[in-house]
Formats: structure tokens, C-alpha cells, sequence
């Protein structure tokens, strides 16, 4: 984790409640992986105090773009020209396996922008790709976590198809039955984003589609407030079968076989 | 150098008036006068269910709870770090009750590199009566983290039981309606530090004869300077490091200069 | 419409529960619930020297040392209005001794418009003394505005001698180091209304039976939304009036909604 | 006083640490005169809290410029399309007497600033205008009032000439002695701006070459921070000899006969 301070070279809602804010800074964008996120700030005020989570949205090696809430205070304070404070790379990248040919990423309402950077990576590594949007099925919580405050808002939620156009034509985006046993059988790996209902959905109909939840399958991304991004304040514990962990240096993204979803809140 | 334990027979010696302040943590010490522990128990703690954090306007709320796994794993967990630690380990000790605290407080007394305990009162506890539990169970410099709330209040008494120097102090508890209920935690903000200020100005009056040690809202060396000026004899970093991690050990580079 | 005084024989009804708090002020108050003056003496007083008002991260530490040119002048010169005012006047009492209090008290009995008076106590008063001396001297509704720092310890007493509401509460003191010397100065500061709040709820706990009319770092209806859920029957609004002019009376028309 | 939500047009240092900011804003720049201020915010942040005093600097019935100090945070802050919330006009514009035909216009250090819209306005009303720089004479403090916070460097101290292609050539520019004799004899008016100190020195040598100061012949600008602006919060108090009056509603101006710089700190 280094950090750096960028110019923001596009700031913009991308879709729904997400922004994009995007940054020429080779040194980060080659620096992080789908899965990861940064933690800004806009020095030198204290308000808002905490950092934000931009997730990894795309980077190219150049140019590295970023979502997070467009209701985030951030959103409308940054203009282009400003230099944000980042601190990256953080949380663990996801690597899919070599084996794994068949990617199927479910995304949950506008949760799904969490996973596009994914789905152009395993493009790009010849994988079939398919995004599957979700309805929203969380009941007004932001993922597994609670977000009294805009922090946690890292994609937030919405409804509505998220623009094809933005997508490669490889990517096979549906937005019917993203639990389908069709697609749950298909797939050799699963990352899903969403609420903590929809990973007991998504985990109930695994093993009635495939009759068990084999570890390394699917994996979970848990998007909480993570005021520092480090382990340093124990603000985004998840309780998992292994016992607690940390969204930020254990995850963001865990296995849903370790992953207690009822115990998170 | 800077002398934390002046009325004790075994000192706590520091080099930069700069410490990490419990919760805080880094991996980077080089000049740091001590550094802080996350509070322990004598048994884990799960901690406080989420949310744990709740921003605010120019600050936010905290509610650990005290989540730790328990003082013997903790030592044994960290004895090599400690060891090999180039700035003394002040192990804190959450509020439970003062018999656990002199269990814990005998574990600790030869551990190598800890240099000193920190106790954690709040308002609910009896100050003094858990002063001389520990005091009674160890040679360790103690620290006593008081409330501001009630610190000047209860100031002489903790120097009375046996308090080495006192952290002034933990931070304000403050409350929030999240989702309909009401949701308690500290608050950590730049604006606590005219009251931790305010207190360390008052207790310095008080003149108790130990250092007392500012703890709240410090986010520069300027501010740092501040508590030293109003008659701190260090201070304690902890929130700041959320938003600009290393910012402590700057700090002490900079007060050092 | 929301009785401030429902355990005493003269009512204080307003209708609406923002109310303006003492040291803010407002040409428009159409839905405002009511006034409160800037603090009074019996006698002028000049007030704090400059700076009266410094800045910090988030918020301000002011010192205004009631300047005030007395109660008697104040009357006088404010009559007229008052006694037009669409809103209950409550006249704020600034703590100089429970004596001149009294004589003040007696003075507003029959001054058309007033309709309370609120005690600003701080920690040096002994407040269930002043309050006696107050009831004793006048049928008005009393609200008694508490320091938050002890508003919990001398609640259960306040009432008891008296008081009709409780006003939760005076705002923290902080320091800070002005030219080198130490400032003592009030925080007004979007990160006081945890702290408020928590008070509201610890004491709405208590179950004491009157009013408790939260105040401290208002800013939005939703922050006032916040005290009335926390146990508040009203609330008061000052500093945001300084960043926000009429933003008190907006606040009355959106909670009004 | 109006609130006015203003697009910035130009933010831009002016001079040492001087910052200018600017809008286009017909409606604010026909409201406002010389000697009168606005209170800026930029909303919804609460960091920094409090509004900041801009003075007056240049308005042409359709753009409209002020002044403040470089230091203070929202210097850095404000951008070109940003825009400021501004509350306006507060403070009484100073009016020369019609029969004052010969105007002196004193600054100490930068805070000559204050006095330009004043010294344009005198000669456009085809009065001769003398624009005197004096040396900082001040012991480090701002102004009459003491300024913990950068609130109130509204204008601030600095050495130097004041870039005289700013000014228009009817003014006259003066770097020589702003005390001189020669100069408080010729005056029919005199404005200063500066700190106690030089008020002090410019009635003592007003007495001395004038044998005595009337009442109504000079003005001095003081400049405390103004929080609120419209009497509320007893933050700019200063005595007189006509007792405590406040900054922003009895000033910003007050007669030098009546100021007692002694008591005002
Ligand atoms: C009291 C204490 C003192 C410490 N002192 C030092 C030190 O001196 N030097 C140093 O390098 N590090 C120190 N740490 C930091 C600690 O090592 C970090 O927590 C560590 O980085 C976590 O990694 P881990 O995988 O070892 O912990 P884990 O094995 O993941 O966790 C250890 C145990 O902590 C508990 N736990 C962890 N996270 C949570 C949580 N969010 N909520 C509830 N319980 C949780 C769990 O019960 C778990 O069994 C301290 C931690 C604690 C609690
Ligand atoms: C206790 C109190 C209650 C008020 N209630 C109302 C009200 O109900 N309705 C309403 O319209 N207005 C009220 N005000 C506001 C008051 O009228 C304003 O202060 C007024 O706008 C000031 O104008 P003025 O010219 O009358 O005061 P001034 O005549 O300028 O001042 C009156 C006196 O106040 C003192 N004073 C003024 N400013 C200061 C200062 N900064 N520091 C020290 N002393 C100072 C002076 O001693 C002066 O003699 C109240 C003020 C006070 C003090
Ligand atoms: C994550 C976290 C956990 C903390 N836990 C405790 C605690 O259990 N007991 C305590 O007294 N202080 C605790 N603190 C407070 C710090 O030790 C310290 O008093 C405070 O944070 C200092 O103020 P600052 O953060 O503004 O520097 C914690 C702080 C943080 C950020
Ligand atoms: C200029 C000013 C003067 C004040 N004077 C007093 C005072 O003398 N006594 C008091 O209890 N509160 C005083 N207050 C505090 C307000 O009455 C009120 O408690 C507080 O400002 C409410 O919090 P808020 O400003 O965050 O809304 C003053 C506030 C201001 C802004
Ligand atoms: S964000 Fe602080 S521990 Fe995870
Ligand atoms: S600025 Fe508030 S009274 Fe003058």
C-alpha cells in the first residue's frame, strides 16, 4: 500500500447512484487488480473526516478509473484538475483460477459495477465471461454491512440494466434468473456482489443446482465502511466460519463457503 | 528524553514526546516515543456488533467494544514484536474489573519490552479502588486513561492509588440514531481537541507532580505543540492515522527537529 | 402545539418545537416555536476581551462573557418587541449568583411576551440553590439549561427545585493556545450533537418526568429530527444561524411538514 | 443583506498573499460599495465552519471582485465554476462628503487592498485621489483584532509595492512617507487601513500637522473576523469612544475620532 496524490482527469455519474472519477496515473493503475479498492480523501478537510472506497472500476496501465457513490459529499466536491490522496493497492485481488474457463459474475442491483474491471480481466484472459445483473433483493441494508453513514455507499443500490455499450462484446451480460440452475451449472467459478440475502440465495441454490457448495467456487465481495483499510481499526469485521475477519486486509472478497452471512450483521 | 514514571522506582523512559495511541497501529516506529496497545481482557472479546463506525461531520463515532482476543494470546502472539520493538510497548487494559487486571498486570511484569501498562477507566468504574488492584500486582508504570468527562474530577485520587502519569483522555461518548435506535460511541474528531486541551490545562493547574500525557483530536505537530505548551508532557495519536497513515511518526520527526 | 411547562400551574405552549437559541437572533420567525435572549445580568457587563471567536477544524470556541447591558435596559429597549413578538420570548439568565437571579426573575413576572426564563447554569453553581431562589421569586416557566459535561448528575436535583424543562445543554469547554497563552472558549460544532444527543438519551432514561429540549450542533431538520426522536420535545438552534441565516426558521417549516 | 449562490469566474492570487475571487454577478455587484464586505461559504461543507470575509475590490454593475487572504483554506478550495454562497451586502459603504475634493487613501502592507474600490470610485466622482503605501507598522497582529484564525486575514500583511498597473493613471501612487505633513495638510479626506499602530501614529501626526483631528475627517477600516456579520455574535466588538460597537454593522469604517485603538484590543 503506497500512497499517492492523482489529478483527476474525469469525474462523472456513470450510472444510477455510481460515479466515476478517473485518474492518468500509470504508477496506480498498474498497481491494482479487479477485487481491490483505494481509499481517498480530499485533503486538507476534515469534512467529510473518513476516507471513501473507490473501487477498481477499469485501468489500462495509463489511465485508472474508479466507482463509488454519486450521493457520497466526494462526488460533488471533486472537478477535474483536483489532486485527490489515495492509498492503494488495498484489499485482496481476485484471481480466478487457471482452470476455471466459464466466469459467472452476479451483481445485485448497481452493485454490479463492482465487477466489470473482473469481467474485461478474464475477457482478456480468453475466459467465457457471463454478467448477470440481479434485482435488488437486500432489504434497504447496503450489502452485508450497515451504512448509517455515505461511507459504506461503494456502488449503493438501484434498479435498471447497466449500459450495455460500456461493455466488451465478449462479455454475455442477462438480467433473467441470475440464479438459474442453467447458469449456476454452467459456470466453473462464481463472484457475486450484493446483499447478504443474496449470497444465502445464491448459496441455497448452488447446492440445490449442483448439490454442494465445493470451497473456491463462489466467492463474495462484502463492501462495508473501511475507514482505514489497513486492520488498523476494526471497523469492517465480518464474522466467517474461521471466526472474524477483516473486509479490508482479508477481503474484500471471501469465499461464500467460509462466509456466515446470517452473523454479519 | 522524557520521563513518564518520575515518581516510580521503575521507570518508562521515552525519546519523543509522540505516542501511538491505543487503536492505533503502524509499522513504523523509527521515532515514536512509545507505542500503545489495542485495549486487551483477560479473556477475548468479540467486540461491539456493526455498525462500529459512524462518520459524522468532521469526525466520526466509535464503538470497539474491546474486541481482542484475550491477554495470554495477545503476549504470546506478539512477545517476539515486543522484544525487538525500538520503542517501549505500553499494553492497555480495557475496563472489566480490577481483579482481571491484576491477573493481567502480574503476566506482564517481565515480559521484555513492555514498558508500561495503560489503564482504560470509564465513568462506571471506581478509579482508584482499580489503581491499587494493579498497583498491588505490579511494578510496571502504570498510566491511567481517564474520561474527559470526569478526569478532573478524579485526578488526585488516581495519583493518590498509584498512577504514574495520566492520558487526558478518552474521547467524548456520544450517541446516534441509526436505523431508529440509538446507537452509542465515542467520538473522534480535530474539534475534541479544545477539550482535551481544556482538561490538560486544568489538571496542569491542579499541579499533581506526574506528567500528564494529551490524548485527542491531533492531527499535526502544531497540535501536538499545543498540548505540550498547555503542560502536556507528551501526547498520544490515534484517529489521525485512519485518514493519513504514518502521520504519528511524522509528527514525532517533525516535534523532534 | 408542545407544552414546555406541563408540570406547573403557568403553561409555556409553543408550536413548534425549534426554538431559537440564546446568542442567536432572527427578524424572521413565523413558525419558530420560540426565543430565547441572549444572555442578561442584573447589572452591564461589558463581556470578554478580543478574540471572543476562534476557529478550528469543523467548528468555533466562542467566549462572549454575557456582555449584556443588563436586564433592566434590556426590558426597556425590547418591549415593544416582545411584546409583538408571533413566538414566546424566554429570557436567558447568565449565571452570576442565585440572588440577582431572583430580583431579575421578579422583575419580567408581569412583561408581556415573555414567557419563560431560562437559567444558564455552569459547573461553579450550585444549581438546585439558584433554582429554589428563582421559584420563589417568580410563576414564569423555568427551563434550566444544563452544562452537558454534569447535566446527568444534576438533573433529578434541577427538577426537584423546580425546574419545568430541562435545556440539554450548554456546550462543552475547550482551550486552545492563542499567542501562546490559554484560551478558555465554548465549542459550537456539527461533532457537539453526538454528544448532545447522548445526554437527551441518558436522561429521557432517567424518566424525570418534564420536558427535555435538546441543543447543540443543529444544522439540518434532520439533525433536529434526530434530539425529537432521542426524547426531545424541541430543540434549540444557535450557531447554524451564523453560517445559515434563517436557517432556524426554515428548519421550524420543514419539521412542521 | 441577500444570500446569492455565485459561480466563481476567476480565483487567482492578486498580490503577496492576496487572493482575488470573482463573479458574474450583475445583481451582487450593483448591491455592493467601497468599504462594504460579503461573508463566503462554500456549502455543504463544515470545514472550514465559519463564512469568510471577502472585501470589495472592483465592480463594474456586472462582475464583481473581492478580496481575502491567499492563507485561507478556501483560497485553495475554490475553483472556476465552483460556486460560493455569499451573503451580501454587509458593512456600510464608506461615502466621502461631496465637498472633500482631495481624498488620502493610507495602506499599511497589502491591506491597501481594501482601499482600491474606494480609490477608483473617488475618481470616477472626479475627486484627485492620493493612494499612500505605508510599511507595516503592526507587531505581527492583524489589524485592530488579534486573528487566531485565518478568518480573519481579510487582506493580511506583506512588504512590497502594490502593482500599480492595477490601479487607474489618475490615481497617484505614493511609496514615500504616508504620514508626511505635506500630505494630511493637502487631504480633505483621509481612509486608512492598517493595524492599531498606525491609527495610533496617523492621529498623532494629524494632531501635529493639522493641529487637530476633527471628527468626520478621517476613517479607518478594521478588520476582525466577522462571523456572522449582521450584530449577532459580539465576535467584532471594539470600543469606542461611544462605547462597544460592532465591526460589521457600525463599521467596517469608523471615525478615527471616536475609535480609541487602545481599548480595542
Ligand atoms: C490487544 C492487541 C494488541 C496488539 N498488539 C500488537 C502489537 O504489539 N504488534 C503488532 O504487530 N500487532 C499488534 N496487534 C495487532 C494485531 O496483531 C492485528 O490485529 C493483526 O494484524 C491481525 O492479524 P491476525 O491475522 O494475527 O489476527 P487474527 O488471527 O485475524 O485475529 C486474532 C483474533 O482477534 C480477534 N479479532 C480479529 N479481528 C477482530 C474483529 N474485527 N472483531 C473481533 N475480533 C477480532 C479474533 O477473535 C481472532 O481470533 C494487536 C492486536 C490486539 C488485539
Ligand atoms: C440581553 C439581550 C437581549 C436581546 N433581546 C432582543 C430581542 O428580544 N429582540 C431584539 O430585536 N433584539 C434583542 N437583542 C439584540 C440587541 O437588540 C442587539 O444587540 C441590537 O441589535 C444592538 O443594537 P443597539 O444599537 O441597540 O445596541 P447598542 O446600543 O449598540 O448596545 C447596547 C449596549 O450593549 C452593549 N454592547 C453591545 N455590543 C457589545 C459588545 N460587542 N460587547 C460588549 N457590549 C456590547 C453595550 O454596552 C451597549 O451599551 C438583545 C440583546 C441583548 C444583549
Ligand atoms: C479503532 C480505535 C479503537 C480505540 N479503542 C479505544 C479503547 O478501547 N479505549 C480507549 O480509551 N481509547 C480507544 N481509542 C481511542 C484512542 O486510544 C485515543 O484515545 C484517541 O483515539 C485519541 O484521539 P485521536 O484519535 O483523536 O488522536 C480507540 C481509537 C480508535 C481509533
Ligand atoms: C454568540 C453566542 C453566544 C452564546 N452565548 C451563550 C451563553 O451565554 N450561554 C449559553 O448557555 N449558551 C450560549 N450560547 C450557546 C447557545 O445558546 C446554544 O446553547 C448553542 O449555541 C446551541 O448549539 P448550536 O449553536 O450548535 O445550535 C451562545 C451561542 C452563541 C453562538
Ligand atoms: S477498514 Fe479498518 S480494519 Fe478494515
Ligand atoms: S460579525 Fe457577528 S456581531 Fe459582527
Amino acid at each position: 500500500m503506497k500512497s499517492y496524490s492523482c489529478r483527476v482527469v474525469e469525474n462523472r455519474n456513470l450510472w444510477v447512484d455510481t460515479q466515476l472519477v478517473a485518474f492518468d496515473a500509470p504508477d496506480l493503475s498498474r498497481a491494482l487488480h479487479p477485487g481491490q479498492f483505494a481509499l481517498a480523501r480530499a485533503a486538507p478537510t476534515f469534512d467529510p473526516y473518513l476516507r471513501r472506497v473507490l473501487w477498481l472500476y477499469a485501468s489500462d496501465g495509463e489511465r485508472v478509473a474508479f466507482v463509488f457513490s454519486a450521493c457520497d459529499p466526494l462526488a460533488a466536491r471533486t472537478r477535474v484538475g483536483d489532486s485527490l490522496d489515495l492509498l492503494a493497492p488495498l484489499g485482496n485481488a481476485i484471481n480466478l483460477d487457471a482452470n476455471a474457463r466459464r466466469v459467472l459474475l452476479i451483481g445485485e442491483g448497481t452493485r454490479i459495477v463492482q465487477l466489470i474491471a473482473l469481467a474485461h480481466d478474464a475477457v482478456a484472459q480468453a475466459r467465457e465471461v457471463v454478467l448477470a445483473s440481479s434485482p435488488v433483493v437486500g432489504g434497504g441494508g447496503h450489502g452485508v454491512g450497515v451504512s448509517p453513514s455515505p461511507v459504506a455507499d461503494g456502488g449503493g443500490y438501484g434498479v435498471g440494466v447497466f449500459p450495455t455499450h460500456l461493455l466488451a462484446p465478449e462479455i454475455e451480460y442477462r438480467t433473467d434468473d441470475a440464479l438459474s440452475a442453467e447458469l449456476l451449472v454452467w459456470a466453473d467459478a462464481i463472484i457475486a456482489s450484493g446483499s447478504a440475502e443474496l449470497y444465502r440465495a445464491l448459496a441455497s441454490a448452488i447446492r440445490a443446482a449442483r448439490y454442494r457448495l465445493e470451497s473456491g467456487f463462489a466467492r463474495v465481495i462484502v463492501d462495508l465502511p473501511m475507514p482505514c483499510g489497513t486492520g488498523a481499526c476494526y471497523a469492517c469485521a465480518v464474522e466467517t466460519t474461521r471466526g472474524a475477519q477483516l473486509a479490508c486486509v482479508d477481503g474484500p472478497a471471501f469465499d461464500l463457503v467460509k462466509f456466515e452471512t446470517r452473523s454479519a450483521r | 528524553m522524557i520521563e513518564l514514571a518520575s515518581n516510580w522506582k521503575r521507570t518508562l523512559t521515552i525519546r519523543n514526546p509522540i505516542l501511538l495511541a491505543a487503536g492505533g497501529y503502524t509499522t513504523d516506529a523509527a521515532h515514536i516515543g512509545a507505542l500503545v496497545t489495542l485495549p486487551t481482557t483477560w479473556r477475548a472479546r468479540a467486540g461491539a456488533p456493526m455498525p462500529r463506525v459512524v462518520e459524522i461531520p468532521g469526525g466520526v463515532l466509535v464503538r470497539t467494544g474491546a474486541a481482542n482476543p484475550g491477554l495470554p494470546r495477545v503476549v504470546r502472539e506478539h512477545r517476539r514484536a515486543w522484544e525487538q520493538s525500538p520503542a517501549p510497548i505500553i499494553v492497555a487494559f480495557a475496563a472489566q474489573g480490577a481483579r482481571d487486571w491484576a491477573t493481567m498486570a502480574a503476566q506482564l511484569e517481565s515480559v521484555t519490552g513492555v514498558g508500561g501498562i495503560e489503564l482504560h477507566f470509564n465513568p462506571a468504574l471506581d478509579a482508584a479502588d482499580a489503581l491499587r488492584a494493579v498497583r498491588a500486582a505490579t511494578e510496571l508504570p502504570i498510566l491511567a486513561k481517564l474520561d474527559l468527562d470526569n478526569a478532573y474530577e478524579i485526578a488526585a485520587a488516581c495519583v493518590a492509588a498509584g498512577a504514574n502519569a495520566l492520558v487526558l483522555g478518552r474521547a467524548p461518548r456520544g450517541m446516534k440514531i441509526v436505523e431508529g435506535k440509538a446507537w452509542y460511541g465515542r467520538l473522534y474528531a480535530p474539534s475534541v481537541k479544545p477539550l482535551a486541551l481544556r482538561v490538560v490545562g486544568e489538571i496542569r493547574d491542579l499541579g499533581l507532580g506526574i506528567p500528564l500525557i494529551g490524548c485527542g483530536g491531533i492531527h499535526s505537530a502544531e497540535d501536538a505543540r499545543e498540548f505540550l505548551a498547555a503542560g502536556a508532557s507528551a501526547v498520544e495519536i490515534d484517529s489521525a492515522e485512519w485518514i493519513e497513515p504514518g502521520i504519528a511518526e511524522r509528527v514525532a520527526t517533525e516535534v523532534d527537529a
